[in-house]
């Protein structure tokens, strides 16, 4: 078996070679391991490498195929790479290209007041919307001139984690 | 001396401190009254009481500050007492006076004494007639711009100016040059009236690197007042409390008595009763001056608790009661050092935006001196409408250094999964060498927040080692899914399965 | 003074107490080495710990009792000194002498001290020497029948037989009538030889109704020698303590002192160093006798650890290295009451059998004056051939009233599922009235066992209740695996599906 | 919809009336409640009732369709009636007649010490089987006089719990 995982930009191919009960062999890129691994509970392992012992969580994230992974020192986002996420991956990258003329959320939270309306023309730098969350406010800017050109949020609305705001576009482009 | 045992208790807050009340009524035999928002239904104040009612809509306008609601909601169920906890009502004169006309127990002090501290200038005056030493400044209100100039003129800057209806942070400037006041004046009028329907200011005299140190004191009504030692609260983060610790690593016995002593005075000018803090503020050379009174519990009362060996909301509550507090100050004596860490939903690596969701995983810290004070739970999502704060881990150690050893341990063992926290923060500020020094004032953070905000370093072995775990979840996965779907092949009438869909999507 | 830091601990032992060492080895930056059985590699110290290795095969004399095979791994892993907790080798002389040969520092006093204080008559001895009173019966070993007929006689009915080399209760005999001597003489010979190939006896007058009483103390290798104190331990079934409290509710501080003053003798008297107790029994009267000393922790030592604040792992670490005592007799003070309630894997409706199995669930108190120093997490396993403790509750109040409505408050929000444990016969602990009292002797389980073991009385609205939230879950289970067969419609290659069984069946 | 199930030696008849979001109305017997339920988490349940709050933990058993049900005060073994554990109630029932002549390990442990073999005869009270488990041993003696006709562990097994040690065969019965 093997499996391409992203963590902190790097991506990584683990490679199972040998299973002997819970030792298990695997190449991790180039670099071969020899573990002591078992499943403690739903989302718990415990491996044992050259002696050291690492009690792992490793959670599923909301996203798919994301995982959550926590060891005592660090905590770690890891992505399963497959054909889906690697198509994913490719039209995310295509968006973000455009994300200078979106606004999106960077955590739930309520529309407490939006400054313009769509037509209208904005400039770099000038508030577009305020988002609140927890007893405090966000104000979100223009990060350029252009033409509010879609805004599918209402004042008063709760939104998720980065749902669309604002679309601008960008007045040079045309 | 007049008694009225309290039985059942409604408790008009949420989170981690109507938890923390509602464990000492239960260690009392006092029933539990909880009040909940549309937002809260799931919380854990509503599973951990022995009633609870739904108070209105999300929005804590609608529901958690909504007075005529609790107070009706008190009496349909025969709840003798209210507890504001800390923030909401909590400091709400009118809230307390509505109590004491509909014959219910508030637990804390009177509408008078509400009024009296919760006025900054009204309590200025009040303090000075005491003798208590403040801040020097106006101790009227200032509301013309040509004499705050001349006023300021004359005690030089720097000085603070501030909204006389204020907190947190609002209508606050900081005047370093002459030149600034006027648009300093009129920008600070502005936001006062915007936040608190009242322009009036009053200025002070600035205190530049300031210690923030606080006591906590306990009245009760029959005169008698104690004070129970200090509070160092000094880590902060826009005026936000992050961590705090006692006793104080800088203020000396003699000062610690001196300043007890001024405590209790401001206690018993405001004619207190129940539990209060007397905040101060400290120079570089240890002079302080009374800052404001807050009449309430605070979020960091547990520090005191663990040092001074006192639960103060067993206090609060036979205070309310009528009874004579049952230690004099002789009684009381701190005993090793406490430190508290405060536990935000927060991502700090995104200037400390709030993070509201889902808790996946959570592993609390246990052992020797710790406690730990949260309301969240796996599977519990956090809703945007209140406070980031999940949790408060408080530790105690034999001294300042193993209750610091001690913090790094918890928060190494502490993991909450599914938001973001502010707990790897913690342990940069656990490890910074100011803090472990002792030498810091409220502008620790801003000092080291490279290094506190700095990139964290991965140990690659370490990342190996969770990429392992993870192709080993995600290959277990795999497989459950695969069992499940072998397990469930029984076929069911296709009426029913669609009862059951409908059910099971509504609870 | 020779001091040498000690950088790395081995841990030899399993269970909450191993996890408890090792939680103070964080705290003091040292690193731990777990070593675990074949049952043993899901169990919790293997995870916390910095290192672990495997000694061996389940049964205990083949793994956590191998001398040579815990040796060799201190040795390999590099560990400098090595905790033996309580239990298993922590009273072993021959562990403690090898780790001196192989040049690793036992945590824990001299082999000597332990031969001296291990042997019941030459510790009687010594006691005697010491001026330490002792419960009148024989000074050496009696092998003879008739001499012990004899002596009984002299001294007079009830006596105690007991095994010298003995332990646990075993080998022990109460003889209440003349005509039992000979009958019970021999059974003991007979048991004793048995359990601990000796048959060595000695005879002790029997303390009718007693109470156990035991001291900490702390000394080190400088002649410096502290109690910390008494702690209650009279709350015994079948000689194995169940609820432990300190201060002890029936001495005074005139015999508390004196008490004290005899355990500090005792240490000295058998050249101690470390962390030790002096085991006393006391009858109605409050004459206390020497009864035996443990040369090692105690199971009930958190209760001491929260009355006097002293961390005793830490100071048994620090006595290692080669430190002198950091405090006096006069810096150690008793505060506040403090109460463990241990917590067994056992049913109590059926004889107290024990229950192992795997946890389905958890939850844990919480809150001001809580410790839980337990080792089990949820999907774990217990294995059957370890002690039945999982998990110690420890609180603290101001008073002893208020740590026992603490325990109660504690003990309600402690829920363990999936193994049957004794948290509710410790509920009816703390509310049986000579308990309250604090009115009872090593007799209270055998007196209360009526009401402590009488049947649950229902609540018939809780039962009903608790029919509806499982008619919810059974109903909500169907949906959701419903839900998971839709979502899993994809087909995957049969031979990699093969694979995949193949690996997740064995992690 | 209706669910048998069983509590304390009471089947009791559980029958959906009415929903209408988390505020759900149902007889348990004869009795009506209306009660605003709302599942926290996988296996913990908020209900409030007239005011009242319950938290209630419930954990899916080993055995099959049993619950361990957690309230504040009290613990319940909720066991899901259907057709097929009717059934297997009734085999169990069947089989209790002829417990006196078996014994069974009422947890798990290890054989230490079998004092029989098949074919002897045994006398009412004579110890049989000894069992350890975490560090206490327990003897198990016949029930009846009777001839050992089965003892499918040696010395040393591992048994689980319920597993069969002995069977004997009434005497009288012949």
């Amino acid at each position: 078996m093997e499996l391409e995982l992203r963590v902190n930009n790097r991506n990584a191919i683990v490679k199972e070679i040998k299973r002997e009960g819970n030792i298990l062999t695997l190449a991790v890129d180039e670099v071969e391991y020899k573990v002591d691994i078992v499943k403690v509970n739903k989302e718990e392992f415990s491996i044992l490498y050259k002696g050291k012992s690492f009690s792992i969580e490793v959670i599923e994230s909301k996203e798919p195929k994301h995982y959550n992974v926590n060891t005592l020192y660090n905590r770690f986002d890891i992505e399963v790479i497959d054909n889906e996420s690697r198509y994913r991956q490719s039209r995310m990258q295509s968006k973000h290209i455009l994300n200078d003329n979106t606004i999106r959320s960077p955590m739930p939270g309520k529309v407490v007041k939006i400054f313009v309306k769509q037509g209208d023309i904005v400039e770099a730098g000038q508030p577009l919307i305020v988002l609140s969350a927890m007893k405090m406010e966000s104000e979100f800017k223009a990060g350029l001139r252009g033409i509010v050109k879609e805004i599918p949020v209402k004042e008063g609305d709760t939104v998720e984690n980065n749902q669309l705001l604002v679309v601008i576009e960008d007045l040079k482009e045309k | 001396m007049e008694q009225k045992p309290i039985k059942k208790v409604l408790v008009a807050n949420r989170g981690e401190i109507a938890i923390r009340i509602m464990r000492s009524c239960r260690e009392m035999g006092i029933e539990t009254v909880a009040v909940f928002s549309d937002a809260d239904r799931t919380a854990m104040h509503v599973r951990y009481s022995n009633e609870a009612y739904n108070i209105g809509a999300a929005p804590s306008s609608e529901s958690y500050l909504n007075i005529d609601k609790i107070i009706a909601t008190a009496k349909s169920s025969g709840a003798d007492a209210i507890h504001p906890g800390y923030g909401f009502l909590s400091e709400n004169a009118a809230f307390a006076r509505r109590c004491r006309e509909e014959g219910l127990q508030f637990i804390g002090p009177s509408p008078e004494s509400i009024e009296m501290m919760g006025d900054k200038i009204s309590a200025r005056k009040k303090m000075i007639a005491a003798g208590v030493p403040v801040v020097p400044g106006t101790t009227e209100k200032v509301t013309n711009e040509a004499e705050a100039i001349k006023y300021i003129k004359e005690i030089g800057v720097p000085v603070m100016i501030k909204a006389s209806a204020g907190g947190g942070g609002k209508g606050m400037r900081l005047v370093k040059k002459e030149s600034q006041i006027a648009s300093s004046l009129r920008a600070a009028r502005s936001e006062a009236k915007t936040a608190f329907g009242d322009d009036a200011l009053y200025i002070e005299k600035y205190v530049d690197s300031p210690h923030h140190i606080e006591f906590q004191i306990l009245s009760d009504r029959y005169g008698n007042t104690v004070h129970l030692f200090e509070r160092e609260c000094s880590v902060q983060r826009r005026h936000q409390k992050v961590v705090e610790e006692t006793p104080s690593p800088i203020i000396t016995p003699e000062i610690r008595s001196r300043m007890g002593a001024y405590a209790v005075a401001a206690a018993n000018a405001a004619n207190y009763e129940g539990a209060g803090t007397i905040e101060f503020i400290m120079d570089e050379q240890l002079n302080f001056y009374f800052l404001e009174m807050n009449t309430r519990l605070q979020v960091e009362h547990p520090i005191t608790e663990r040092v001074v060996g006192v639960d103060l909301v067993k206090e609060q509550i036979r205070i309310a009661e009528g009874n004579k507090l049952p230690f004099t100050q002789d009684d009381l004596k701190q005993s090793g050092h406490a430190i508290e860490c405060r536990i935000y939903a927060e991502d700090t690596d995104n200037n400390f935006m709030p993070n509201p969701g889902t808790i996946t995983h959570i592993t609390e810290p246990y052992g020797f001196g710790i406690r730990c004070d949260g309301y969240v739970y796996e599977g519990y999502t956090i809703p945007i409408y209140y406070d980031s704060l999940i949790s408060k881990l408080i530790v105690w150690g034999r001294t300042r250094d193993a209750a610091i050893e001690r913090m790094r341990r918890a928060l190494y063992e502490y993991k909450i999964t599914g938001v973001k926290t502010t707990i790897r923060f913690l342990e940069r500020i656990m490890d910074t060498p100011d803090f472990r020094k002792g030498e810091y004032n409220t502008h620790f953070i801003e000092k080291n927040s490279a290094s506190l905000l700095a990139e964290g370093i991965y140990d690659k072995k370490n990342e190996d080692i969770a990429l392992i775990a993870t192709y080993a979840q995600y290959m277990s996965r795999i497989e459950e899914s695969k069992k499940t779907n072998a397990a469930t092949t029984e076929k069911k009438e296709t009426n029913w399965k669609r009862q059951l869909r409908k059910f099971t999507s509504r609870i």
